[in-house]
């Protein structure tokens, strides 16, 4: 295994370099797979026929493909950016409480004690909806929340973080003590925002009831266009000004601070932007899988965000897609299969990746395509 | 009449961890002027360097651009701006983007986020970057990744970058580190040919390089983190003490 | 070739993943598929893993007895790997991918919160086998668990009985502690005991409300310095006793910390209710000797049919071949055996409805004719879900093992406490 | 090599030594016969008759007596039902034979239990029924025992002993104290007593007598006579210079109180930040000096901790494990495991299994490292944000492995009697195992620190580390240091495994709980930095306790600790002890 710093510039290259027809060939591929493939295959297709895809897999679906769009978040500011963020997930879960809190309000009367408040709040105690829930009954509201909740939050924690020049290790590991601390905040009682429990038991999302799957269908193809309106917008900002520098800061920081850039502001531009994918990703995770709580955010979350990445391939906004969707089904499989061996599976996969594989999947055809180059070439030189 | 000064730097310290890097250090250079500074390892240059680029601040003294303008409350960008630019011991460009892209980043203008999100690469800027490419002789490889280069045109295109800012000052470290003679001599001569318009301070180890761009040029000679004597090349070389500090090191140069 | 990898690489995986779980294997006959959904892996492994043995072996004596109406129970385990949207994941799966029947599992409330949508939605049915905070009614699932009134309040009891005074309150911060908390603070007033004697803290809203009774730490806390220092000033004085409501792994650097610290069961009983035989095998029992427990199944119950089970379980151990069970050194505790009588307490629904049909087996079981005399006695499914059954207090043993001290026979499972206990409290002002 | 020769056999023979003195020992404690029939009677008499016996036996102040009792509230009393219908009372001897087994020593005579054959009979513990005791039957034995504790040459357990006679608020005990009182020469039993005798004091129907015990209390700053104190000045009817004096006494024993806290306060943030310290130490070597990310460090804490597990049970009886996997050959399922015998050790000798764990979890956690980096690491040392990723991997496996090999639950690890208990001083309590945590954590600073000045291989590993090619240039083995350097670092981590058994579970998820921890102390002492880390980590944990007692609340004491060490990075972004360098990054 080679390791000299020569290995490092041929692996960038492998990095961000797929051939641009593949990559929009895959695109339209998986667009057609996933916005018109999938939900026809699910109304039209009879149940039991081998092509049928039932409610259940449309719902999974969308948990992966919520999945992918943070993992595009993560890969905005790891792969573009250079910062490692191990904090992605906490904004993923503000925004899910955000929205939580208005599917929370929602139940109406139909929870356990058939009152107003959410069950939790009843059970222990509270006699009034606490203020800072009030204005969630708004659906309006609430989705400005999912926006500038962690918008806000990510501003300064980012400001903080980039004035003072934090970055490489540091950036992550105070990230990872961000959002560890969140988690122990949440994981109060009386942080008022349920607890361990977390928000749960949702029924309606503006006026329609989320257990039809005709929602559920709704919400899939929600998430479907959030992600490609996500990887289009991304493709744009790396194809600006904006995304040069942006990855002229991962690869020589010092060369754009000393040539007239504030990095810091285009860093806290990039950190921003990704808390609020995330977030937004979160939010359309909540009413498709029904529950959000604090250890939503560990931080070993966000750590398996970052190796969804890793595995797809940074630095590419199809590889966090893939990575985020080939991980989490081998998950789902593989919790099932072996249930007893998954995380072995799981680890000896992420460090096969990182030590044969730092591309990650998608430079695997330029991988193989080298290697058939210099099997050919072998001989002859 | 006497030049304006461009650059002052007076009673100036820096301490690390109680290694003293620079200590009292007075220097000024003219509008124009082409400076060379010399020194062995661990003179201070490259503190130096920090401390006018404001990588790094002094403990006490003060460093002043043109009339009035106070470098050390200012920070590398903010220093940038006002148009004083550094090239780095080390090449340092963009490995990940093509030639052409490394210079268009580097192009005098707006710098903020959102000018940077919806600029448009203008007919002019491209002609500019375009010249830029001939001056460093990097035209055939302008869609080249940067990364791909050979060490010495990676110095070329770094120099190239610094042109492209336009900066009043240029502070060059070690540009001919890694080239052959025939592109350190190139180097030279586009050096001399900056200065004039450009003011430069070129900090050098290859003393035949220094000969060739000092000419009758002042150089300064740093040691220590002091400054050990400044005068004409020549003056310079037959100084004793600057041969002492040198030979008494057992590096005898040329 | 590249073309190809374009295709595999575009769509394949996504294919692949809607293969992997829409791949159904074809329903036999004479088989009913029933879901077991516990955390295998990540931190609730440690308590969970031992539910799903127990359901397998439950499921293996019934099908070498001829099965459920004819039917051989076919297990589908799945690992919600202590991830809670993953159990709301895998409970779909089982309900609309397996078409389970039934399903035992959780641990956790909020496990047990997160697939109760699911199950509510695709009309499954849940049995649910460990202590719980109550507050909690759902038409499809079925609580064996022990709710409040038979482990927390009957402890209370038992120690005021003995004369204790003083009580300190201290938890893990979730919702178990603190609705159990809260519920005993409002009991403990109940019967006489002044406020300045429940230790641990209080904390009211705004209007002079208590709703939170009790110290709390985070999950996984190490450090008890502090609050077994608190205990220790607390019991100073005597007749003092702490509650105990710790959950998983903070309670051997809790209870470390009590031998310590020195603060003898004789001082200071402590009364804890998440500890039974299973996780004592990890604590420092030698030292712990006459700490208090409080469940509806001790291993040490010297009944036939706890003698019974014990002895085929162990040799169902000895034989069986199942990945991932361990063999050596196992315990049996209330959680199993409730697991356990939850398989028993449907299948005989299941035999006098006649059929799998989840509405018809509801309908049995909340008729309240569905009795199982299990390993810690007999066992009756109530109209509201819950289970009457025996409780019992006993002290820890250097064996680990419980010395049953008191018996509380056929208690009636009451999930509303607070409630009543409002009431009460309202009443006797 | 030769002086860890010499260490060992001297150990061994002193443990050696232990073992053959214990073997030695009488097998039952000498006495008389009539004390010995009136203890069978009162372990074989039910109901009240009970009482008055233990109470008899308490004033005979025997030794006999006091084992016996001890032994009953140990629930190891046990009846042997002999075939002519009589029950023997009997205890079973600690020394277990290989089958689990035990002698029985009869309480009647002292004597082994034995056939009508004459042989010794053996009993494993589940074989007999122990002698019923309840709660209320237990507090009085205890009682008993605490009067015949009075004279225990332990002044520890004479000082417990009277507290609880003291807090009985039977003034029947105040002779028996009282006549303690001028043979005791220990000055905290002294105090005790004197704490005791005006407890009891407080009930004396004579007004001035309550006063003046009330006063006493006062000026020995009684902790456990707060309540009383306050229950005698709230008492409705109460004299009124009794209440007075009391409402005083209570206010000079709140400010000791905020003073023990205070002191207590310190001592515990020493104890937390040298836990802290232990767990971070290994840290700061393997991403500190090497800038590995190494998230698998608290996988390396755990398996110090599993090998203690294991050399515990070694000492005891031995231990096996077997693995199946789902996978079948030739119709079975593959399956592999092994056993280590036990050496059945009992006493002293098995007491100091610890001692032989720490030594061993080192070893055991550096050669884990050892693998690891060979495996994984090697590769990795110019991509310390993919080290991350890697060692995550890492440790994701070595957690399914313990799971497999040690099964999901925690295990159970017994602390040696000698890191039990405590000792007060002016009511503050230092627990020994607290006690040894800061020694052990100044023990592996300084070996830290010595090694790496004053060793060659220090001098190596600080080169190497500093400039790894020019250390390559220099003709430094590289490879050889950092595989040494990493081994050394996770043996740290086990070093800290190997005591975080004695005070919390031991677990498949152990090392999560530390991870974070860890890093933060790292961070905050300043990346490669060990003075740093050494900061970090005694500020952390003052910071937390302190926190923890004015907050009453550790979850909120946590999160503001969190919130304070982010703060404190944009102050000081490079750590406490930054290593500044000059060179462009």
């Amino acid at each position: 295994m080679p390791n000299t710093s020569d290995t490092i510039v041929i692996r960038r290259g492998l990095l961000s370099r797929i051939p641009a027809n593949l990559e929009l060939g895959g695109v339209i591929m998986a667009a057609l797979v996933l916005v018109v493939v999938i939900p026809v295959l699910n109304v039209l297709a009879p149940a039991g026929s081998a092509l049928h895809i039932s409610d259940f897999s449309i719902n999974l679906y969308g948990k992966y493909l919520c999945y992918a769009i943070l993992a595009i978040s993560v890969d905005l500011l790891w792969g573009y950016t250079g910062l490692l963020s191990l904090g992605q997930c906490m904004f993923f879960t503000l925004g899910g409480y955000a929205l939580g809190m208005y599917l929370m309000l929602m139940i109406g009367k139909l929870g356990q004690y058939h009152s107003d408040l959410p069950d939790f709040m009843v059970f222990l105690g509270y006699p009034r909806l606490p203020s800072h829930w009030v204005p969630f009954r708004h659906f309006w509201f609430a989705a400005a929340a999912v926006v500038w909740v962690p918008g806000l939050v990510a501003m300064v924690f980012g400001y903080l973080a980039f004035r003072s020049r934090i970055r490489g290790v540091y950036f992550s590991i105070l990230t990872q003590a961000l959002t560890y601390a969140s988690c122990l905040m949440f994981f109060r009682n009386d942080f008022t925002f349920g607890g361990n429990n977390g928000l749960t038991d949702f029924k309606f999302i503006v006026g329609y009831d989320l257990r039809s799957p005709a929602t559920q269908r709704v919400l899939y193809l929600c998430t479907c266009l959030l992600l490609f309106a996500t990887y289009g917008a991304c493709k744009w900002l790396t194809r600006t000004k904006f995304g040069k520098v942006q990855r002229a800061v991962r690869d020589s920081e010092n060369r754009v601070l000393f040539s007239g850039y504030a990095t810091a502001n285009f860093k806290l531009f990039v950190f921003v932007l990704a808390a609020v994918i995330a977030s937004v990703a979160g939010a359309l995770y909540v009413p498709q899988v029904g529950i959000i709580n604090p250890s939503e955010m560990a931080a070993d979350k966000s750590l398996e965000a970052v190796v969804w990445v890793a595995v797809g391939g940074r630095g590419t906004l199809i590889g966090p897609v893939i990575g985020a969707i080939g991980v989490n089904a081998l998950k789902s499989w593989a919790t099932r299969a072996y249930p007893d061996l998954w995380l072995l599976i799981l680890g000896s996969l992420f460090i096969f990746i990182v030590l044969f594989l730092p591309g990650g999947i998608v430079s695997l055809p330029a991988r193989i395509a080298s290697w058939r180059r210099a099997r050919k070439g072998g001989p002859s030189a | 009449m006497k030049p304006e000064i461009i650059l002052t730097v007076e009673d100036v310290n820096k301490e690390f961890d109680g290694f003293k890097a620079i200590t009292n250090l007075n220097f000024y250079l003219d509008r124009g002027e082409l400076r060379v500074i010399i020194g062995p390892n661990g003179a201070g240059k490259s503190t130096f360097f920090d401390l006018l680029t404001g990588r790094t601040k002094p403990d006490t003294g003060r460093i002043v651009f043109g009339r009035s303008t106070d470098l050390t409350s200012l920070n590398e960008f903010e220093i940038n701006r006002l148009g004083i630019g550094r090239k780095f011991q080390t090449p340092s460009v963009y490995v990940d983007h093509t030639v052409f892209e490394n210079l268009l980043l580097s192009l005098k203008g707006p710098r903020g986020v959102f000018a940077a999100l919806f600029h448009r690469t203008t007919a002019a800027q491209r002609s500019r970057i375009d010249e830029l490419l001939g001056l460093i002789r990097l035209g055939p490889k302008r869609d080249l990744r940067a990364g791909q280069l050979a060490h010495g045109e990676k110095q070329w295109l770094e120099i190239g970058m610094l042109l492209a800012q336009d900066p009043q000052v240029l502070l060059v470290d070690e540009p001919a580190a890694g080239m052959t003679d025939e592109e350190t001599h190139r180097t030279g001569e586009l050096l001399i040919s900056l200065s004039g318009k450009h003011s430069l301070i070129v900090v050098e180890h290859d003393m035949t390089f220094v000969k060739q761009i000092a000419q009758d040029r002042k150089v300064t000679v740093l040691h220590q983190g002091t400054l050990l004597c400044e005068g004409r090349f020549e003056e310079v070389q037959a100084n004793p003490r600057v041969r002492e500090v040198y030979l008494g090191r057992g590096k005898a140069h040329k | 070739m590249i073309k190809s990898l374009r295709i595999v690489l575009a769509s394949g995986l996504l294919a692949a993943a809607g293969l992997i779980v829409t791949n159904n294997a074809a329903a036999e006959d004479k088989v009913v598929k029933v879901g077991i959904l516990h955390s295998l892996t990540g931190t609730m492994a440690i308590s969970e893993t031992s539910l799903r043995d127990v359901l397998l072996y439950a499921f293996d004596q019934i099908n070498a007895s001829g099965g459920v109406m004819g039917c051989k129970i076919e297990p589908v385990v799945v690992d919600g790997a202590s991830n809670w949207p993953l159990f709301a994941e895998k409970a779909k799966q089982l309900l609309e991918e397996d078409k389970v029947s039934v399903t035992f599992g959780c641990w956790t409330s909020v496990s047990r919160k997160s697939v109760l949508p699911v199950f509510e939605k695709d009309n499954g049915m849940l049995f649910y086998p460990v202590q719980y905070e109550g507050e909690e009614l759902s038409k499809n699932i079925f609580y064996t668990a022990e709710a409040v009134n038979q482990q927390a309040t009957p402890a209370v009891d038992y120690l005021l009985q003995q004369g204790k005074k003083k009580f300190y309150l201290i938890g893990t911060d979730y919702v178990y502690p603190q609705t159990t908390n809260l519920i005993l603070y409002k009991y403990l007033l109940l019967h006489g005991v002044p406020v300045e004697n429940i230790g641990g803290g209080l904390r009211k809203d705004a209007d002079g409300k208590v709703i939170s009774a009790g110290k709390y730490v985070p999950f996984g806390h190490t450090d008890f310095q502090q609050i077994v220092a608190d205990i220790k000033q607390f019991a100073a004085s005597g007749d003092a006793c702490v509650i105990n409501t710790i959950n998983g792994d903070s309670n051997v650097p809790f209870f470390k910390e009590v031998v310590a610290a020195g603060l003898t069961p004789s001082d200071c009983p402590v009364v804890s209710f998440s500890l039974a035989e299973d996780e004592l095998r990890s604590m420092p029992t030698k030292d712990m000797v006459g700490e208090l427990g409080c469940w509806t199944y001790f291993m040490s119950l010297k009944t036939p049919e706890n003698a019974a089970f014990l002895k085929s379980w162990y040799a169902w151990l000895e034989t069986e071949n199942y990945p991932g069970v361990v063999k050596m050194k196992r315990a049996v505790d209330s959680p199993m055996v409730l697991s356990y009588d939850g398989v028993y307490l449907w299948k005989a629904a299941v035999e006098k409805a006649g059929s799998f049909d989840v509405d018809k087996v509801r309908a049995v079981l909340e008729s309240g004719a569905i009795t199982f005399t299990g390993p810690g006695g007999k066992v009756t499914m109530q109209a509201n879900h819950h289970v009457t059954k025996t409780v019992y207090i006993g002290e820890t043993k250097a064996n680990g093992q419980f010395k049953i001290l008191k018996e509380f026979p056929d208690v009636y499972g009451e999930p509303f406490q607070l409630k009543t206990l409002d009431a009460k409290l309202a009443a006797g002002k | 090599m030769t002086k860890f020769a010499f260490w060992l056999t001297l150990l061994l023979i002193l443990a050696g030594l232990a073992v053959s003195r214990l073997a030695a020992a009488p097998a039952a404690p000498a006495g008389d016969a009539a004390t010995r029939a009136a203890l069978v009677r009162a372990i074989l008499t039910d109901g009240p008759g009970r009482q008055k016996l233990l109470s008899d036996l308490a004033n005979s102040g025997s030794r006999l007596v006091r084992d016996v009792l001890t032994y009953w509230t140990r629930d190891e009393i046990v009846l042997y039902a002999a075939p002519d219908g009589t029950s023997i009372p009997v205890f079973l001897e600690e020394q277990q034979d290989s089958e689990g087994k035990a002698r029985a020593v009869r309480i009647d005579n002292g004597r082994f239990l034995a056939d009508p054959a004459g042989r010794e009979m053996r009993f494993a513990s589940g074989d007999l029924n122990s002698v019923d005791t309840d709660m209320r039957l237990r507090s009085t034995i205890q009682q008993a025992l605490d009067t015949l504790t009075l004279a225990d040459p332990d002044p520890d357990a004479r000082r417990s002993a009277v507290v609880k006679l003291g807090n009985s608020q039977k003034r029947q005990y105040i002779p028996i104290l009282q006549a303690r009182l001028p043979l005791e020469r220990d000055a905290e039993v002294r105090k005790a007593l004197g704490e005791a005798i005006a407890l009891l004091g407080m009930n004396d129907p004579d007004p001035a007598v309550r006063v003046a015990s009330i006063n006493r209390l006062a000026q020995l700053q009684s902790l456990g006579s707060i309540d009383a104190l306050s229950r005698v000045a709230a008492a409705p009817g109460q004299a009124p210079e009794v209440a007075e004096a009391a409402r005083a006494a209570v206010a000079v024993i709140n400010r000791h109180i905020a003073n023990v806290n205070f002191f207590g306060t310190i001592f515990r943030g020493a104890s937390l930040g040298s836990i802290l310290l232990v767990v971070a130490l290994g840290l700061a070597i393997t991403f500190g000096l090497m800038g590995i990310i190494n998230m698998a460090h608290g996988e390396m804490i755990a398996v110090g901790a599993y090998t203690s597990y294991v050399v515990q049970n070694v000492f005891g009886s031995g231990f096996g494990f077997a693995i199946t996997l789902p996978f079948s050959m030739g119709g079975r399922l593959l399956s592999f495991g092994f056993t280590i015998p036990g050496i059945n050790a009992t006493g002293w000798w098995y007491q100091s299994y610890f001692l032989f764990a720490i030594p061993l979890s080192f070893l055991t956690a550096a050669l884990a490292g050892l693998v690891v980096e060979r495996s994984v690491i090697q590769f990795l040392y110019r991509r310390p944000l993919e080290s991350l990723l890697a060692t995550w991997g890492v440790s994701l496996v070595m957690q399914q492995l313990f799971r497999m090999v040690f099964g999901a639950n925690n295990v159970q690890v017994d602390s040696p009697a000698w890191l039990l208990g405590h000792f007060s001083c002016d009511d503050v309590n230092f627990g020994y195992n607290r006690v040894f945590v800061i020694i052990f954590a100044v023990l592996i600073v300084l070996g830290t620190w010595l090694l790496l000045t004053k060793t060659p291989l220090g001098l190596l590993i600080r080169s190497v580390m500093q400039n790894r090619d020019m250390a390559a240039c220099m003709g430094v083995r590289t490879n050889r240091v950092n595989m040494m350097t990493f081994a050394f670092g996770s043996g740290l981590a086990g070093l800290a495994g190997a005591f975080l058994s004695q005070i919390g579970n031991v677990g498949p998820s152990l090392g999560q709980n530390y991870i974070v921890d860890s890093f933060m102390t790292v961070v905050v002492g300043g990346v490669g930095s060990i003075v740093g880390t050494v900061c970090a980590a005694a500020g952390i944990g003052t910071a937390d306790q302190v926190l923890q007692q004015v907050l009453g609340s550790p979850v909120m004491g946590k999160i503001i600790v969190l919130a304070a060490i982010i703060l404190f990075l944009q102050w000081k972004p490079g750590g406490l002890f930054s290593t500044r360098s000059r060179s462009l990054d």
